[in-house]
C-alpha cells in the first residue's frame, strides 16, 4: 500500500510532462520534438529551473520567497554594468553579491525578526522593481559580446547540471537539507533538537537569491542586455513550475528536486506546444491556467486516494497569516 | 480586566503614534497634508483597498488564500460596465452583475480548493490565468471594433464620487465589523481560521462556512470593483498575472491590518491600515518623491518596517 | 443503586482492519463515576467517542435514559445531555474565552443575527462559578491563558451544555496538582447531583481513588467490569495489559546512589518571572526528579537549562570541560538532550515518516567530509533504533502521526538515547502513556542510569519522582523549595508538604 | 462536491477541445512548414536582389500560396498595444494570409521566447516589436539562423552600430516606426502656442517603451520654449494614475495643462481635473483613444494627437511585399527604414468622421491594401510606399478626401469639418 502510494506520488510529474508531449505531439504533428524546437525548450526552461533551485530551498522550509522576479532585474542590471566595466569576469562575482546580500536581508527579516517571508518578500518584490525603475528607467546595458558564448547550449547545459548536482548534493546529501526539510515539517522540533534554526533560515533564504541573480545572467546574456521590465512575473513562473511538479506548498519532506526539474519544462512546453498549435494571445494563457489546476489537482487526487488526506488549505500562507495575528 | 487595559494602553500607542506621523509629516510638507480638501483625496483613495481588504479577510481567515482576487476585480467590473453601458441595464448592470460575478467568480476558485482539495493559493492563481485571458479575449475584440481596449463607464458614475463614496465606505465598515466580530458565520470562520479541529468538533459545517464567508467576501470585492470602476471609469485588462499588482496595495493593507490584530480587530485596523498607506503615497507626492520608483520603495519598507514592530519579541514559528 | 442512565449493547466499531471496539456491553448508573481503564489503542478513547457522537458505531446499541440513543454529532448529543471534554482537543487561540465556549451554540446569543458577547460573557462567567472551576479572565484572546485554564475551559464548555453524562478524556494529564483538586472536587459536587461522569484516564492511582466503577478495555474487548473496591491496583494492570508488569514497574530499591561525579553544575540560574536563582549538581547515573505545583516553574527549568528562555543569567555549565550551556546548541555539543512536555508540538515531526523522525538527532553526526550524508546510513540507524526499541510500526517509512501515543514518546526518547548522551532532561516523559510505553519507558532510563548517564526528571506525578528519582528536587514559585533523598523517607505527605 | 466536479471536468474537456481544434491549426502550420522553404527559396535572393528585377520573382512568390505571418504584443489591455497588433492583423488578413498574435504579457523573456516559438510553429515572416535596444540584435540573429524574414514594427533601436548589423541581416525587411519624438514635441509647440507654460505629466510605467521618447522630447521641446514641468507621474495603470494626479494637484494645485502621455492616461488627467474642482487647466494627450476622442470639446480635454499605429500595418506590407518577391529596396539596396510617420491630429469635429471611417470600417479598405503588393500593384515600389508616408495618405483628412472619392461622403460633410474637395 504504502510502498505503490511513493511510486504513484514519483512518477506523477512525468506522467503529466509525458501526457502533455502526446498531446502536443499529435496535435502539432510532431513539431514539438523538431531539434530546433527541443532546443527552444531547453533555453526557454534554463533559466526557470536554475531560479527554482534556489527558491526551493526557501519552499521546503514552508516559507515563501517572491523576490525573484524583481532580484533578477537588479542582479541582472548590476552585473550587466559590471560586464561593461570589468568584462565577463565581472558578471557573475557582482550578480551573486547581490543575490546573497537580497537573500541575507530577507532571511534576516524572516528569521531573526519573525516577519512572514510571503509579506516581506512581496515588499522585496515591490521595493527592488522600483529600485531597477530608478536605476534604469529607460537605459539599456548592452552584456558584452564576450560573455555572449553563456547562452550556447554547450555551456548553458553543462553549466545546469553542475548547477543541478551541486544544489541536488546540498539539498538531499547534507544535513542542511534534511534541516530545512524538517523545518517545513515541524520548526519547533528542529529548535528542540538544538539546532540553529535561524542560521539554516537565513543561508537558505542566501542561496535562493543567488540562484535567482545567476538565473538573472543567464536571462540577460539571452536578451543581449537589461532592461527595466526583465522578469517580470517571473516568480510566478518559476512557482508555477514547482507547484505542476507536485512540490507542496507547506514545504517538508515530500519537496524533491525532480518535482521541479521535471515542472519547468511542463510550463514551458505547455506555452510552446500552444503556440505551436497556432493558439495566440489569450488562449495560452487561459488553458496553462486550466491546465495547472488540472495536474495539481491529479496529484491531489492520487495522493488523498493512497492516504486518504489531502491538504485542502495553503499550509505555509495559512499557517503563516495565523502568525500574523 | 489587566489585560483589557493593557489592550487599550497599546491601542491609545497605536493612535498616537498615528496621529504623531499625521502631524510630523504635515510639518514637513508644510501644512499640505491636514487639509480638508486634501483629506477628503486621502479617503477616497483609502476606500478602494479597504473594501478588497474586507473582502480578502472573509475569505483569507478562514485559510484560502486566494491570489485571483485581483483579476476577479477586473473582469467583474468590466462585466458590469458592459451590462450598464452596452445592455443599458444601468445601474442594476452596474451594480447587481458586478456583485453577481464577483461572487460566481470567487466561488469558482475558492470551490477549486474546497472541494477538489488544491491548495488555494495555487488555484487562485490557476483562476487568475484564466479570468484575465477571459478579459484579454474581450479586449483585444473591443480595441478592433469599438476604438478602446476596455468598456468606459460613461454615465452611472456617482458611486464614484466623493459624497456617495463616504457613504458606502461607512455602510461597508459597519457591515463589515458586524459579519466579522458579531456573527454566527464571522465567528465560525475565525474558528476555523483558528483552530480548524476543534471547529469540527463543535459542529461547525467547514466547507459550508468558508464558502459562505467566500460569498460575503466575493460582495465586499464586487463592492470595490464597483467603486474603483465608478472611481476611475474604465479597468483595462492585463495578462501574466499582471492583474496581482491590482491587489498588492490592498495585499499590504491586509498583512498591516493582520499585525496589528492583537491591538485593534481586523475591520478597524483595515480602515487603520487603508488610510495609512494611502496617505504614505500622498504624503511622498506632496514631498515631490517620484512615483513608479522612490514611493514604491518606501511602500516596501514601510511593509517591512510595520512587520517587524508588529511581530517584535514574538515567540514561535513564522513561515 | 440508582437507575441505568446510559447503556451500550454489543457495541462495535472497526477502523479498516482493526477492531477498535469489539462488542462492548457496558451499564453504567447514574449519579456514579465510571472508570474506562485501557492501554492506549484499548480502544477507550473510540468508545468514549462514539458515545459522544463523534464517531459512528458501526454496530449494537446504545440506550439513555432507557430509550435509544444515536447522535449524529456531539452538538446533537449534547442536545441530549451528553458531553464530552475531548483529549487534546484544545480551543480556539483566536477567540475570546466566552465564544469559545459557545462555539457552534452562537446563535443562541444572537438578537437579529447580531452576537451579543455580553450575554455570552455572563453567561460563561456563570457557567464557572456554578461548578467553582475558579475564574478565568474573559476580556482576552484565549492563547493568553495558561494551558491549565485552558482545560478548565474546555470542561466549562463540556458543562455548558448542560449534560447529565459527562465523559472525561485524559483531562487530568494536563493538570497540575492543584488544579486535580479542584476538578476533583467538581467531579463529587457533580455526582452528587445524581449526574454521570464517564472517566478514561492513564493514572491509576487517580482512577482508583475516584471511580465507583472501573471497566477495563483490551484491543477493544470489554475484560472486566467491577466496583473499584474489588479491584486492586496491580489486578487493575493485570488485566490492562494481560500479563504482569515484567520485574518491577518503579525502582525497587529505596537507597540514593550514583557516582561522585558531577555532571552538570548550575549556579543561581534566574529567568525574570519565571526562575529565581536556582543552584544544584547533576551526578552521574543520578535520576534527579523535579516536582512542583503547577505554577511553581519546573517545566520553565527545563527549558531554562537547555538554553531556550530569554534574558536568562546564572550559570549553566559541565562540571568537567566548564563548557558554559548557553544555548541549545551547546547543550547538544555537551552531551545533552532535552524532551519537551508537549511531544508533539516540540518533539516530533507527525506529519513525516518514522525514519526521518528518528534520524534527526543523529544527522549531524552521521554526515562525513562536504557534510555528506549517505541515506543508507541514516535508513539503517533509523531501523536499528525501531527495532532495538521495539517501536511498533509498519515500518521507517511508517507516518509517525498514526502512530499510538506511547510509541511516538518511545522515538522522541529513544532517537537521543541512541547518541551516547553524558545527561538528559526529561520533561513529563510519561505523559499520555499507557501502562506497557511506561514500564518500558521506566527500564530505559534504569538502564541510562546504569551506564552513568545523568537524568533530570521533571514530572507532574508524584508517584513517578518518587518511584524513579536519586533526588528530588521539589520547587515552590519558582524558588528551589528542599530536596529530599531517597534515603530518607520519600513519602507523598512529605513532599506535598514542602510543596505548600 | 459532486456538481463542481463535474463542473471542473468541463473546464477540462474544454482545455481538450482547444487543444484539438488547434490541433487541426497546427496542421495547417506543418504544412506551411513544408511551404516555407520554397516560399524563401523564392524569397530570399528576391531579397538580395537590387529593385530592378521584381515583377518576374512576383510571379515565383504567387506559386506559394498564403503565408503564416507572426506578430507579437507586449502586452493586453493598453490600447495602443493592442491598436498595433490589430493593424498588422488587418493588412496579414487583407493579403489572405494567416495571422498568429503573441501576447507577451508584458515581461521581455516572453517576447524573445514567443518569436523562437513563432518561428518552429512554421511562421514565414515575422512583424516584431520590441520594447528594448538589448533585443534586436539577439532577435535578429534567431530569426538569421532560422532563416525567416522579419520587419521591425513601431519600435526601432537609436544605437547606429545596432542599425548598422540589422541592416546588414539578409533577412531584415525593414523598419517602420512612427516618430514618437514627434508626437512630444507637437503637443509642447500646441502647448506653447496656446500659452500654456506649466504642466504635469501623467505617464504609464517608468522607461515604457513607446512612452519615454516621447516624454523626453516633450521635456526638451517644452522647456526650451520656457514652459516648466510641475511633476512627472509614472502609473502602472490609468485607475491609479488618477489617484496619483489627485494627489499631485494639491501639491500643485494650478497647472496650466496636463500631458497625459498615452490616452488612458488624458482620460484619467479629466477625471481628476473633475474630483479635484479645478475648471482652468486643460489636457492634452497622444494616442486616438475613442474615449479621448469623444472627450474632445465637452471637457478639459483640448487636443489629441496620433498616427492611428498605421505603422502596424505599413510595416505588414513591408513583409508581404519581400515575400511576394517584390521587396521594397531604397536607392542603394537597402532594406526599408522609416522612423518618421508623422501624428495627424483629430479635432472635436471630425470626431463623428473619424469613428465612421477608421473604427466603424477600418481606414483602409483591403482592396486598397491589396494594393501595396507590387504582386498586384506593379507600380507599387520603393519610393511608393515612402511617399504614401510622406503625404500622410493615412491621415484623417487624406482618408476623407478618398472616401468622398469613393462616394462613401459627401462633399457639404466634408465642407462642414473645413475639408474643401473641389
Amino acid at each position: 500500500m504504502r510502498k505503490k502510494k511513493i511510486n504513484i506520488n514519483t512518477i506523477m510529474p512525468f506522467l503529466i510532462l509525458g501526457g502533455m508531449l502526446i498531446i502536443f505531439g499529435i496535435a502539432t504533428h510532431g513539431q514539438v520534438f523538431v531539434k530546433q524546437n527541443l532546443l527552444n525548450l531547453f533555453n526557454q526552461s534554463a533559466a526557470t529551473i536554475i531560479a527554482g533551485l534556489g527558491m526551493i530551498f526557501v519552499a521546503s522550509m514552508g516559507g515563501t520567497d517572491i523576490t525573484h522576479g524583481s532580484l533578477l532585474a537588479v542582479a541582472a542590471a548590476f552585473s550587466a554594468m559590471a560586464g561593461q566595466a570589468f568584462g565577463a569576469g565581472g558578471m557573475f562575482p557582482t550578480a551573486i553579491l547581490v543575490g546573497a546580500l537580497s537573500g541575507l536581508f530577507l532571511g534576516v527579516l524572516n528569521a531573526k525578526f519573525k516577519v512572514p517571508s510571503f509579506m516581506a518578500s512581496l515588499s522585496m518584490l515591490i521595493a527592488l522593481r522600483a529600485f531597477v525603475n530608478w536605476l534604469l528607467s529607460a537605459r539599456v546595458i548592452m552584456v558584452p559580446q564576450s560573455i555572449k558564448f553563456i547562452d550556447g547550449f554547450s555551456f548553458k547545459l553543462p553549466a545546469l547540471i553542475v548547477l543541478i548536482i551541486i544544489i541536488g548534493y546540498i539539498f538531499k546529501y547534507t544535513p542542511f537539507g534534511t534541516y530545512l526539510r524538517a523545518i517545513g515539517e515541524n520548526e519547533n522540533a528542529i529548535k528542540y533538537a538544538g539546532i540553529n534554526v535561524d542560521k539554516i533560515k537565513i543561508v537558505a533564504f542566501m542561496i535562493s537569491g543567488i540562484m535567482a541573480a545567476i538565473a538573472g545572467i543567464f536571462t540577460i546574456v539571452r536578451m543581449g542586455g537589461s532592461n527595466n521590465t526583465l522578469g517580470n512575473g517571473f516568480e510566478m513562473k518559476v512557482m508555477m513550475a514547482m507547484f505542476i511538479g507536485g512540490i507542496p506548498v507547506q514545504g517538508g519532506m515530500g519537496t524533491k528536486l525532480y518535482k521541479l526539474i521535471v515542472g519547468a519544462p511542463t510550463i514551458i512546453l505547455l506555452e510552446n506546444g500552444m503556440v505551436l498549435c497556432g493558439a495566440g494571445g489569450g488562449v495560452t494563457q487561459g488553458v496553462r491556467g486550466v491546465v495547472l489546476l488540472a495536474a495539481v489537482y491529479l496529484t491531489m487526487v492520487i495522493y488523498s486516494k493512497f492516504n486518504g488526506t489531502g491538504g485542502s488549505k495553503s499550509g505555509a500562507i495559512s499557517k503563516l497569516l495565523k502568525e500574523c495575528t | 480586566m489587566g489585560v483589557k487595559m493593557r489592550k487599550l494602553k497599546k491601542q491609545m500607542i497605536l493612535l498616537g503614534c498615528i496621529g504623531a506621523i499625521f502631524v510630523i509629516s504635515n510639518m514637513a510638507v508644510d501644512g499640505r497634508l491636514l487639509t480638508w480638501n486634501n483629506m477628503k483625496i486621502i479617503i477616497t483613495h483609502a476606500i478602494f483597498p479597504s473594501f478588497v481588504s474586507w473582502g480578502m479577510m472573509f475569505i483569507f481567515t478562514s485559510g484560502l488564500i486566494d491570489l485571483s482576487i485581483g483579476a476577479n476585480i477586473l473582469l467583474s467590473a468590466n462585466i458590469g460596465a458592459i451590462c450598464a453601458m452596452d445592455l443599458g441595464m444601468g445601474y442594476f448592470g452596474l451594480i447587481g452583475m458586478t456583485l453577481i460575478s464577483a461572487v460566481i467568480l470567487e466561488q469558482l476558485s475558492v470551490n477549486c480548493s474546497v472541494n477538489l482539495k488544491i491548495p488555494s493559493w495555487i488555484s487562485g492563481l490557476g483562476m487568475a490565468l484564466i479570468f484575465e485571458a477571459i478579459l484579454t479575449f474581450y479586449s483585444t475584440i473591443r480595441s478592433k471594433t469599438e476604438g478602446s481596449s476596455n468598456i468606459t463607464l460613461v454615465n452611472y458614475r456617482e458611486m464614484g464620487s466623493m459624497p456617495y463614496m463616504a457613504i458606502i465606505w461607512i455602510i461597508g465598515f459597519a457591515a463589515a465589523y458586524i459579519i466579522f466580530n458579531r456573527s454566527t458565520l464571522g465567528l465560525n470562520i475565525r474558528a476555523i481560521g483558528g483552530n480548524e479541529g476543534v471547529a469540527k468538533a463543535m459542529g461547525i459545517n467547514m466547507k459550508k462556512t468558508m464558502l459562505s464567508g467566500a460569498v460575503v467576501g466575493a460582495l465586499f470585492i464586487g463592492m470595490a470593483a464597483i467603486i474603483q470602476e465608478s472611481y476611475a471609469g474604465k479597468l483595462a485588462s492585463t495578462s501574466g498575472l499582471g492583474s496581482l499588482s491590482t491587489i498588492f496595495k490592498s495585499l499590504a493593507t491586509v498583512l498591516l491590518a493582520q499585525s496589528f490584530e492583537r491591538v485593534v480587530s481586523m475591520p478597524v485596523g483595515i480602515i487603520f491600515s487603508a488610510v495609512f498607506v494611502t496617505s504614505l503615497f500622498n504624503v511622498l507626492t506632496l514631498i515631490g518623491v517620484p512615483s513608479g520608483t522612490g514611493q514604491e520603495m518606501c511602500l516596501g519598507a514601510i511593509v517591512i518596517l510595520c512587520g517587524i514592530i508588529s511581530h517584535w519579541r514574538y515567540k514561535g514559528v513564522v513561515k | 443503586m440508582a437507575e441505568e442512565i446510559l447503556k451500550t449493547e454489543n457495541l462495535s466499531k472497526s477502523f479498516g482492519a482493526t477492531k477498535a471496539n469489539k462488542n462492548i456491553n457496558i451499564t453504567i448508573h447514574s449519579g456514579s463515576v465510571f472508570g474506562l481503564a485501557g492501554e492506549n489503542g484499548s480502544g477507550k478513547s473510540t468508545l468514549a467517542s462514539i458515545i459522544c457522537g463523534i464517531q459512528k458505531r458501526d454496530g449494537g446499541i446504545i440506550y439513555k435514559d432507557g430509550n435509544e440513543y444515536n447522535p449524529a454529532n456531539l452538538i446533537e448529543a449534547n442536545r441530549l445531555h451528553v458531553s464530552m471534554v475531548v483529549q487534546e482537543l484544545g480551543v480556539v487561540g483566536s477567540l475570546p474565552p466566552a465564544i469559545n465556549m459557545f462555539l457552534g451554540r452562537t446563535d443562541e446569543f444572537t438578537t437579529g443575527g447580531i452576537v451579543n458577547l455580553n450575554k455570552m460573557e455572563e453567561a460563561a462567567n456563570k457557567q464557572l462559578k456554578k461548578w467553582d472551576l475558579g475564574s478565568i479572565p474573559m476580556d482576552c484572546m484565549t492563547e493568553e491563558l495558561s494551558i491549565e485554564q485552558r482545560k478548565i475551559l474546555e470542561l466549562a464548555r463540556a458543562l455548558s451544555t448542560d449534560p447529565d453524562f459527562l465523559v472525561l478524556d485524559e483531562i487530568s494529564q494536563a493538570l497540575s496538582h492543584d488544579r486535580r483538586e479542584i476538578l476533583y472536587r467538581f467531579i463529587k459536587r457533580f455526582t452528587k447531583e445524581g449526574k454521570t461522569i464517564l472517566m478514561v484516564t492513564h493514572d491509576l492511582d487517580e482512577m482508583m481513588e475516584i471511580c465507583d466503577t472501573i471497566a477495563v478495555l483490551r484491543d477493544g474487548e470489554m475484560i472486566e467490569t467491577k466496583p473499584t473496591s474489588e479491584f486492586t491496583i496491580n489486578e487493575l494492570k493485570r488485566k490492562m495489559i494481560g500479563r504482569e508488569i515484567s520485574g518491577e514497574y518503579y525502582r525497587s530499591d529505596w537507597k540514593e546512589e550514583y557516582q561522585e561525579e558531577v555532571i552538570l553544575e548550575v549556579e543561581n540560574l534566574t529567568v525574570p518571572d519565571q526562575l529565581k536563582d536556582i543552584s544544584f549538581q547533576l551526578h552521574k547515573g543520578e535520576i534527579l526528579g523535579v516536582c512542583g505545583l503547577s505554577d511553581a516553574g519546573i517545566h520553565s527549568l527545563g527549558r531554562a537549562l537547555f538554553g531556550m528562555s530569554e534574558r536568562r543569567t546564572g550559570k549553566v555549565c559541565v562540571k568537567t570541560t566548564k563548557a558554559l550551556l548557553n544555548k541549545p546548541k551547546d547543550v547538544i555539543k555537551a552531551g545533552g538532550a532535552y524532551l519537551s512536555k508537549d511531544r508533539d508540538l516540540d518533539g516530533l515531526m507527525l506529519d513525516a515518516s518514522l525514519g526521518s523522525n528518528l534520524a534527526v538527532p543523529s544527522v549531524s553526526d552521521l554526515s562525513g567530509r562536504l557534510g555528506f550524508l549517505n541515506p543508507r546510513e541514516v535508513k539503517n540507524l533509523a531501523e536499528e533504533i525501531k527495532d532495538s526499541f521495539e517501536i511498533k510500526a509498519t515500518g521507517i517509512e511508517h507516518i509517525v502521526k498514526s502512530l499510538s501515543g506511547g510509541n511516538r514518546q518511545k522515538v522522541n526518547l529513544s532517537r537521543w538515547l541512541v547518541k551516547d548522551l553524558k545527561f538528559i532532561i526529561l520533561d513529563c516523559p510519561t505523559r499520555g502513556v499507557d501502562i506497557g510505553v511506561k514500564a518500558y519507558i521506566y527500564n530505559i532510563l534504569k538502564k541510562a542510569k546504569k551506564e552513568g548517564i545523568g537524568i533530570l526528571l521533571i514530572s507532574d506525578e508524584l508517584s513517578e519522582t518518587i518511584g524513579m528519582s536519586d533526588r528530588i528536587m521539589i520547587m515552590r514559585d519558582r524558588r528551589i523549595a528542599g530536596i529530599l533523598s531517597r534515603n530518607t523517607d520519600f513519602t507523598e505527605d512529605k513532599i506535598i508538604e514542602v510543596m505548600l | 462536491m459532486k456538481n463542481f466536479s463535474k463542473l471542473f471536468s468541463i473546464l477540462l474537456v474544454l482545455t481538450m477541445t482547444v487543444l484539438m481544434l488547434s490541433g487541426c491549426s497546427g496542421k495547417k502550420a506543418s504544412e506551411d512548414a513544408q511551404t516555407r522553404d520554397d516560399a524563401e527559396t523564392t524569397a530570399a535572393p528576391a531579397g538580395n536582389q537590387s529593385e530592378e528585377s521584381t515583377d518576374s520573382d512576383g510571379a515565383s512568390g504567387n506559386t506559394s500560396g498564403t503565408y503564416k505571418i507572426g506578430y507579437n504584443y507586449f502586452g493586453s489591455g493598453s490600447y495602443a498595444l493592442l491598436s498595433l497588433a490589430n493593424n498588422s492583423k488587418v493588412a496579414i488578413d487583407a493579403f489572405g494570409n494567416e495571422a498568429v498574435g503573441m501576447d507577451d504579457e508584458f515581461s521581455v523573456e516572453k517576447i524573445v521566447q514567443d518569436i523562437e516559438n513563432m518561428i518552429s510553429s512554421g511562421a514565414d515572416g515575422l512583424i516584431i516589436w520590441l520594447p528594448a535596444e538589448s533585443l534586436y540584435l539577439t532577435v535578429a540573429d534567431i530569426c538569421k539562423q532560422a532563416e525567416v524574414p522579419f520587419v521591425l514594427n513601431d519600435k526601432i533601436p537609436s544605437d547606429e552600430s545596432i542599425i548598422k548589423e540589422l541592416k546588414a541581416n539578409p533577412y531584415f525587411v525593414g523598419a517602420v516606426s512612427p516618430a514618437n519624438s514627434v508626437y512630444g514635441e507637437a503637443i509642447a509647440q500646441y502647448a506653447l502656442s496656446q500659452n500654456l507654460k506649466t504642466c504635469i505629466i501623467s505617464s504609464s510605467g517608468v522607461g515604457d517603451a513607446s512612452d519615454t521618447p516621447r516624454l523626453e522630447a516633450f521635456t526638451k521641446a517644452f522647456t526650451e520654449g520656457g514652459g516648466e514641468i510641475l511633476a512627472e507621474l509614472h502609473a502602472d495603470a490609468a485607475d491609479a494614475a488618477q489617484g496619483q494626479l489627485e494627489d499631485t494637484l494639491v501639491a500643485n494645485p494650478d497647472p496650466d495643462f496636463i500631458y497625459g502621455v498615452g490616452s488612458d492616461f488624458g482620460i484619467a488627467a479629466v477625471s481628476a481635473l473633475e474630483n479635484a474642482g479645478n475648471t482652468r487647466a486643460v489636457v492634452l494627450t497622444s494616442g486616438l483613444d475613442k474615449q479621448a476622442l469623444s472627450l474632445l470639446g465637452n471637457s478639459p480635454m483640448k487636443m489629441v494627437n496620433g498616427d492611428f499605429w498605421i505603422c502596424g500595418m505599413l510595416s505588414a506590407v513591408v513583409l508581404q511585399n519581400y515575400l511576394d518577391g517584390t521587396p521594397l529596396k531604397d536607392a542603394n539596396g537597402g532594406p526599408v527604414w522609416v522612423d518618421n510617420v508623422m501624428p495627424f491630429e483629430v479635432p472635436a469635429d471630425k470626431y463623428d468622421l473619424y469613428t465612421r471611417f477608421f473604427l466603424d470600417e477600418y481606414c483602409y479598405s483591403n482592396d486598397e491594401i491589396k494594393q501595396m503588393s507590387g504582386k498586384y500593384n506593379p507600380d507599387f515600389n520603393y519610393d511608393a510606399f515612402i511617399k504614401l508616408i510622406q503625404d500622410q495618405d493615412y491621415s484623417l483628412d487624406k482618408r476623407l478626401i478618398q472616401k468622398y472619392k469613393e462616394s462613401k461622403v459627401t462633399a457639404d460633410e466634408l465642407k462642414a469639418v473645413g475639408i474643401d474637395v473641389d
